[in-house]
């Protein structure tokens, strides 16, 4: 069922080999629809800047990545595969860097291509370790090789690192809460549902690969998801700005799908095929709703931007009113993100929660102990994502408009009043047709699940080298029944209900009231909870980690003069590992560099010196 | 003959040192002519037996050129006051001297396992060419002006010049005089840039105030 | 065949020396340029036959040298047109300098005499001096000094490593290449040993590799783009060709280990030296100059490891020099627009000139081997051939460099190419003769990196069979 | 038509009786707790009597709620008693019942407690803000020690259905491994506490805004809509004190008679110890609730590492 398509591509080892297998098939319906949506909605979204701006570069480039991202899902020779990668780097650097005017834009886009191309030197080393070992730079050549198990750990390492810069592990994230606001909204809905995708497609290429693997991989594997979740949900609470927040979701995300990967790999460490399917397979299947849910997000998240001019949500509030649509379908994106029932991130979630308790059930112990591990972090991330999401809505949409500044964060321009297809809400048709095509997906998966569950099996099968028909899928599936049984008995409950009440109130009209403010006069809107506000209890739980700090808002004395508080969370890993590294390199730099060395003779010594070195080292 | 031969190596070793040694510019001049002027007359001792006209030629050449027509482009190129001694060396001259030595150690050091071949010239030919050549970097790379490199340079050149000494039977003289004039050329360039750069700036790696920006186009 | 193509440039210089119209002059250059390009061309088809008692001879080798000199005068020569229009300093020296060196560089190429070869490289160094100084001020007589200095001293241990060589091959009598590589097994060992050193610290400081590269961004920080271009993209290759030269002999000789470990240690302390001092640098010239030294780092690298190691570092002679024709035209073009090529005064260049800021930032992907480039395939030919020989250690050093490289490049050039521009109002008329000309280069590099032809690979794979290993 | 019979019959009498017991405890709680302070009480059926005016009476909405405020309490509503149907109490199976159904009965809490919290920022009412953040926040420690319960019962009676995990094999691990599981009681009584947001965590029973977290969200719920919180909140407590009397009390006679006697004498007996903690003890400062909840999370882990020892 493997399609392989070959031609001949004439650059040194290159081959233009594609291979459609069941894993590359689950990636490349993600980037299919997601380019799609993504696009059109961006149709509308850049309207604003239309003869601002230059749009065929900006269309040229959301096309070229469409493409590469089609290439890097389906290659099957290493240079080719690392050409569309690099593509990638470069088209979504030129789309982040939209608008270049703003310094965090700049420094999104800066970082990004850093961090990007680094990671790539990574991928050197690991792809051609394993044409080394496999003699080819086809991928399915290497599938057949065996690799020694030193090598296969290195090459895993490897790929960590290569491939998790891309996909956002959590120390090696940095480029990613910074791209993602800075960039505008339908690429920021690309770049977290599908690019970093592509650094998990990169591990699972190499899982699939590699077959044998040695244990300790699953156990790092796992950790890194667990880390990666909690540290980003834990910051996605901290943040102020929506499409931060968001950022740092796609980290918590994918720690879940690498919690799904990790399972999957310690069933294949420790022959537990079914393990190994369900692990791979929840994680899989994450992938691709992330990418629905966290594209249906972000693009709610620019609609709200383009209304309000902010990406502060502490500036927002009662939107639900000015955009309903967009309110409803954010809603259904942020239950499905929270991973509750009804919706499509609970179907991913669940299967990976099965196949951590087949392994807490069926592993040796220290086996137990890391599924254990991984479903009390699952457990925490859910938790922590819903009451995230209700920070999110509650203050974005619900409640009442605070007063506040308004700028906006990429640079939005004013929307023309008066134009074409805008609909009830002054939002375009071209925003909201993909937004609903992508909710409408989201609950289609989590009312339905075996539309996708099939393939992705089918995906998780090729990762786990197994035959599916051997494995019991229905064991899995059979209870996902259930629990769309009763999913639909709830909804058929609520549809009770309501009738229930209808029949109870009659027809009488409800009166409409102020909200009772406990006897207090003069409540204005800026009395609401603020996001910060809501989020503080958890924050300062966690302020060690999170780098959270306060400024201000120290009250004193009897009459207090008027004072202002402001609190961040800051990023751990940018703040103790990167910026301190890069000031030391630059640093040395300085003091070695130009301007301190003002003579020739200097320069002349060091020719001098090298002479005699290779003199002593070579002619003993 | 070798006797002579190897007498002249040990001077032209010893005039590198000096050179090395020596703080002010007309002294370093005057050593490095008599150095040149010894060296040209090392063709004369090669071929023990008859010496050849192409012997005579190639030493009055290189006494001509080394011993007294470089030494007086350097004279006339150092005839202001202000230029005549050396402002601070960049190593002290003690300290010079000791590296000096190294240096030479480590040329006869280097020298140990490879043998001349053919009629041996003398044994003392590799080792003193490489010491002076080692002891003429170590020159350029001490001082700080512009003209103590140049004869730093020349020093070196000299030291390259007593090793091709040994081979002047087995290359194309052609190719040899090619050589020398190009060497001769480079100086006079660096001469003629000298000249350039004393206009310019006193110290050659006086980039001490340069502006940040003043890059050309 | 030979000698005419070393003669026509000559006698161009000649002719550049009599009083004509500055701009005369550049077509001129240009026709000059032209020809040779079309006779480099023609070369492709067929070798030319050896001449001067095989002194003079082309083996793929030289033919990849030769073809870089062609593809890197012809867009000096067309960038000139359009750089004379605003320059008026007297271009006589200039001109005639440019055409010397280029007669000296076919010289390097096609000399199959070890001795020779000498001649030409040093008198490569003697012609390109001027040109550095075009602009007579304080800051490029310095620069040029110091390139003078540095490479004068690197001649003479080359001068003296060729005399050591003469030495060891004594018994062949000459130092024709093929005499001496049909001798090998007579040479003298340690004789040989002795020169090797001394011609590849020698060649090295020509070449401008670690320690040996102080004169680099000094030079061309302060040279016009175009006389950069053809130094870091023709005169230092010039020299490498030198050392590939003496890998022949020492593959011959089986001294293959004792120069790869030299190569070796010398190429990662060039990619070592430009990851550490980059980072500090805030000028976009001298930030180039530092890749020059990466990319001379990239070269001996895959000479030292072999195999397709060596092919990759003759692809990457080709890709180099076409990725310095971008570069560096393109900060040429930035510094004239600007009076400036410091990243504190240049800014935004991607809003006031699009076509020189889209440049910009080809020069950054091209000089760091990214994708649609060609360098990116020469690059990884040379990493493969670290991890194939496996170098582990060598190999994870070099790409720690490239990225710090990386990073330093890509901050000074991203600083450059976005932002709010400095001062839209006095936008220059961008030229379009200095466009056409880096768009073209560009273009090449873009064709080699997602298409190598035929005849290329045939002719770096010939090469190679030559080197051995 | 007999198959669907044979599908919804369980389902819908599982309801019955889950609907109309649970408002039932709520009354004991209140009678213990008044005979404690030595008052008279208000009768046990007083509840019922509450629903009943509160579903007759209309319902007033704030200017500033949207439709979420309205579909909050059904669906809260909705899902609690969907979440019950996983439940078993004592005879009463589970009508749904498979493997994993923890994760489903887990994450309906979830649902319900989002829109909780939704509805409450929805009326822009910082008080309510207040109450939200409290309980999104204690809910995640709670959850997480909820979580740590699960595993610990799942790996006991290998199984990760809860018609099982505290059901048919309980007695069996009472049998070898009564530490493990009395760790486990403690730990799920405190969040049984926690999550129903009873003394010490809250009190149910005053209005003063500050020390609360769940009443303060109902604040602007009215008529209709606050008999579906009331309901659904009751739901709430008769589940968990159903999952927890199964716990404690596996005693299977075989004789359905017996049997109902014993859990209810259970459910009672729980419901009188929940009294006598509100009782006796005060509602705790806002931090140290957190480390309450902790301590329950401790109790959990260290429960789960016996578990693993003696694995």
């Amino acid at each position: 069922m493997d399609k392989i398509l070959f031609g001949s591509w004439p650059v040194p080892f290159g081959e233009f080999s594609l291979k459609l297998d069941p894993l590359s098939l689950v990636f490349l319906i993600a980037v299919t629809i997601l380019a799609v949506c993504a696009g059109a909605y961006g149709f509308g979204y850049m309207r604003p800047y239309q003869g601002k701006k230059p749009l065929g570069v900006h269309a040229f480039f959301y096309l070229l990545l469409a493409l590469v991202l089609v290439l890097i899902v389906t290659a099957n020779n290493v240079i080719l595969f690392l050409s569309a990668w690099e593509l990638m780097t470069i088209s979504t650097f030129f789309l982040i860097i939209f608008n270049d005017e703003q310094p965090p834009v700049r420094k999104a886009g800066f970082i990004y291509l850093i961090a990007s191309h680094c990671a790539t030197f990574f991928l050197f080393l690991m792809f051609f370790l394993m044409s080394r070992a496999a003699g080819s730079m086809a991928f399915d050549v290497m599938a057949r090789t065996t690799f020694p198990p030193l090598l296969a750990g290195t090459i895993f390492l490897l790929s960590l690192a290569g491939f998790g810069v891309k996909a956002g592990f959590f120390p090696v994230h940095v480029w990613l809460p910074h791209a993602h606001p800075a960039s505008p909204s339908h690429i920021s809905a690309l770049l977290s549902g599908i690019a970093i995708k592509m650094g998990v497609y990169g591990i699972c290429r190499v899982l699939c690969i590699m077959k044998v693997l040695p244990v300790w991989c699953g156990y790092v594997l796992l950790m890194i998801g667990v880390v990666s979740g909690i540290m980003g949900v834990l910051y996605a609470l901290g943040q102020h700005e929506l499409k931060k927040l968001l950022a740092y979701h796609s980290i918590e995300n994918i720690g879940i799908i690498t919690l799904g990967l990790g399972a999957g790999l310690l069933g294949m460490s420790y022959q537990a095929p079914f393990l190994a399917v369900l692990g791979f397979g929840g994680g899989l299947l994450h992938v691709l709703n992330h990418s629905l849910f966290k594209s249906l997000l972000f693009l709610g998240a620019g609609s709200v931007i383009q209304e309000t001019h902010t990406g502060e949500m502490d500036h927002m509030g009662g939107l639900a009113k000015a955009l309903p649509l967009t309110g409803v379908l954010f809603l259904v994106g942020a239950l499905s993100i929270c991973g509750l029932p009804l919706f499509n991130g609970f179907i991913s979630e669940f299967i990976i929660y099965f196949g951590l308790f087949q392994g807490l059930l069926g592993l040796p112990v220290h086996g137990v102990i890391i599924c254990a591990l991984g479903i009390l972090s699952l457990g925490l991330m859910g938790a922590l994502a819903s009451a995230c999401f209700c920070k999110v809505y509650g203050t974005v949409f619900l409640g009442k408009p605070r007063a506040g500044s308004s700028h906006s964060p990429e640079g939005m321009p004013e929307r023309p009043t008066a134009q074409e297809g805008v609909c009830r809400e002054g939002t375009s048709k071209w925003m909201l047709v993909p937004m609903a095509a992508l909710a409408a997906a989201c609950v289609l998966i989590g009312l339905v699940p075996r539309t996708v569950t099939g393939l992705t099996f089918l995906g998780a099968a090729c990762m786990a080298h197994v035959d599916l028909a051997t494995i019991q899928t229905e064991q899995v599936l059979v209870p996902l029944t259930m629990v769309i049984r009763v999913a639909f008995l709830f909804l058929a409950l609520i549809c009770v209900l309501i009738t229930v009440r209808r029949l109870l109130l009659g027809r009488a009209s409800v009166p409409i009231r102020e909200t009772w403010g406990c006897g207090f006069a003069g409540v204005s809107s800026r009395f609401q909870y603020t996001s910060s506000s809501f989020a503080r209890l958890i924050v300062e739980l966690m302020k060690t980690v999170l780098l959270f700090r306060r400024h201000g808002g120290q009250v004193t004395g009897a009459f207090p003069e008027k004072t202002r508080m402001d609190s961040s969370v800051h990023d751990a890993s940018e703040e103790m590992a990167y910026r301190p590294g890069l000031d030391f390199l630059n640093d040395v730099s300085k003091k070695l560099g130009h301007g301190r060395i003002r003579h020739t003779q200097v320069y002349l010594m060091y020719i001098l010196l090298f002479l005699i070195f290779l003199l002593v080292w070579k002619m003993k | 003959m070798t006797l002579w031969i190897d007498v002249s190596c040990i001077l032209v070793v010893f005039l590198a040192l000096s050179v090395l040694a020596t703080n002010r510019i007309v002294g370093m001049i005057k050593i490095f002519a008599v150095q040149s002027f010894i060296l040209s007359f090392v063709p004369l001792f090669l071929h023990a037996d008859a010496v050849s006209g192409r012997d005579i030629t190639l030493s009055l050449v290189t006494m001509v050129l080394k011993a007294i027509l470089v030494p007086a482009i350097l004279f006339w190129q150092i005839r202001h006051i202000s230029m005549r001694s050396e402002i601070k060396p960049l190593i002290g001259l003690g300290t010079s001297i000791l590296f000096g030595a190294v240096l030479i150690a480590v040329a006869f050091w280097v020298s140990l396992s490879l043998r001349l071949p053919g009629k041996l010239l003398s044994s003392l030919v590799l080792p003193c060419s490489l010491a002076t050549m080692l002891l003429g970097f170590m020159t350029m790379v001490t001082r700080t002006r512009a003209i103590t490199q140049v004869l730093g340079y020349m020093v070196i050149e000299n030291g390259i010049f007593l090793f091709a000494l040994s081979l002047f039977d087995a290359m194309p003289v052609l190719i040899e005089m090619g050589i020398l004039l190009d060497i001769f050329v480079a100086v006079l360039i660096m001469a003629i840039v000298l000249n350039h750069i004393n206009e310019e700036f006193e110290r050659t790696g006086g980039s001490a105030g340069r502006s940040k920006t003043g890059e050309t186009v | 065949m030979l000698s005419l193509l070393i003669l026509i440039p000559l006698l161009g210089a000649l002719a550049m020396l009599l009083p004509v119209r500055a701009m005369f002059r550049v077509w001129f250059l240009c026709a000059v340029s032209f020809t040779y390009a079309l006779i480099v061309a023609s070369f492709w088809r067929q070798l030319p036959a050896a001449e001067w008692n095989g002194y003079l001879a082309l083996d793929p080798l030289g033919l990849i040298l030769l073809s870089v000199n062609g593809l890197l005068f012809l867009p000096v020569a067309v960038f000139m047109i359009g750089y004379f229009q605003h320059e008026r300093r007297n271009n006589r020296i200039f001109t005639a300098c440019l055409l010397f060196l280029m007669s000296m560089m076919t010289l390097v190429s096609a000399s199959y005499h070890m001795g020779l070869l000498w001649v030409a490289i040093e008198t490569t160094t003697l012609f390109s001096a001027p040109l550095i100084s075009f602009h007579h001020n304080r800051g490029t007589l310095e620069a040029t000094w110091r390139y003078l200095l540095v490479c004068s001293v690197g001649i003479a241990l080359a001068l003296m490593g060729t005399f050591f060589l003469a030495i060891a091959a004594r018994d062949v009598h000459t130092l024709l290449l093929p005499a001496i590589l049909n001798g090998a097994s007579s040479l003298s060992v340690n004789w040989l040993k002795l020169s090797v050193i001394f011609l590849f610290v020698g060649y090295g400081c020509k070449m401008g590799l670690a320690p040996m590269h102080s004169w680099k961004p000094e030079a061309y920080g302060q040279a016009t783009g175009m006389v950069v271009v053809l130094m870091a993209g023709g005169l230092t290759q010039c020299s490498f060709l030198a050392l590939m030269r003496v890998s022949q002999i020492c593959y011959k000789t089986g001294l293959s280990g004792f120069y790869a470990s030299i190569l070796l240690v010398t190429g990662v302390l060039s990619l070592v030296v430009p990851a550490v001092l980059l980072l500090g640098e805030k000028s976009i010239k001298r930030s180039f100059a530092y890749s020059s030294i990466e990319h001379m780092g990239i070269l001996v690298l895959g000479l030292g490891l072999g195999g397709i190691g060596i092919f990759g570092a003759l692809f990457h002679m080709i890709n180099n020099s076409l990725a310095k024709v971008v570069m560096f035209l393109t900060a040429g073009s930035v510094a004239q627009k600007y009076g400036a090529s410091h990243a504190s005064l240049v800014r935004g260049v991607i809003h006031t000139y699009p076509v020189t800021g889209v440049f910009l930032l080809v020069s950054l992907f091209a000089g760091t081997g990214m994708f649609p480039f060609a360098t990116f395939h020469s690059e990884l030919l040379i990493i493969n051939a670290a991890i194939i020989s496996k170098q582990y250690v060598l190999s994870g050093l070099a790409i720690l460099c490239l990225a710090v490289i990386f990073i330093g490049i890509a901050k000074v050039v991203l600083e450059f190419a976005y932002g709010q521009p400095t001062d839209p109002v006095l936008a220059k008329k961008e030229n379009l003769f200095m466009n056409i000309t880096i768009a073209l280069a560009a273009m090449a590099l873009l064709c080699l990196g997602v298409w190598m032809p035929a005849p290329l690979h045939r002719v770096l794979h010939d090469a190679v069979t030559l080197i051995g290993a | 038509m007999s198959s669907l019979l044979n599908v919804t019959f369980p389902v819908l009498a599982h309801w019955m009786i889950v609907c109309l017991l649970s408002p039932f405890f709520l009354g004991v709680i209140a009678r213990v707790k008044a005979f404690f302070s030595g008052k008279a009480g208000p009768p046990v059926l007083q509840p019922y009597f509450d629903l009943a005016r509160l579903f007759r009476k209309k319902c007033v909405y704030s200017s500033t709620a949207t439709w979420v405020f309205r579909a909050a309490p059904v669906i809260i509503l909705a899902a609690m008693m969907a979440l019950s149907l996983l439940v078993p109490f004592g005879i009463c199976k589970a009508p749904v019942q498979f493997s994993g159904d923890i994760l489903l009965a887990v994450y309906l809490l979830a649902l319900g407690r989002f829109f909780m919290i939704l509805a409450a920022l929805d009326t822009g009412s910082s008080f309510e803000g207040m109450g939200a953040s409290r309980e999104a926040f204690f809910s995640c420690l709670s959850e997480l020690a909820l979580f740590m319960n699960f595993i610990t019962l799942a790996l006991l009676t290998r199984s990760i259905s809860l018609a099982r995990m505290i059901g048919a094999d309980v007695p069996i691990v009472w049998g070898g491994m009564e530490p493990t599981l009395l760790l486990a009681v403690a730990s799920l009584f405190i969040v049984l506490l926690a999550e129903n947001r009873r003394i010490p965590v809250d009190d149910p029973e005053t209005h003063l805004e500050l020390t609360m977290i769940h009443e303060v969200m109902i604040l602007d719920h009215s008529g209709v809509d606050l008999a579906y919180l009331l309901y659904a909140s009751a739901l709430k407590l008769f589940i968990f004190f159903g999952i927890l009397v199964s716990i404690i009390v596996p005693v299977r006679t075989g004789y359905p008679v017996t049997d109902t006697a014993i859990f209810l004498g259970g459910m009672l007996g729980l419901a009188a110890l929940v009294g006598i903690v509100e009782s006796s003890m005060a509602r705790l400062r806002l931090n140290r609730v957190r480390l309450l909840l902790l301590i329950s999370f401790a109790l959990a882990f260290f429960g789960l590492i016996v578990t693993l020892w003696r694995a």
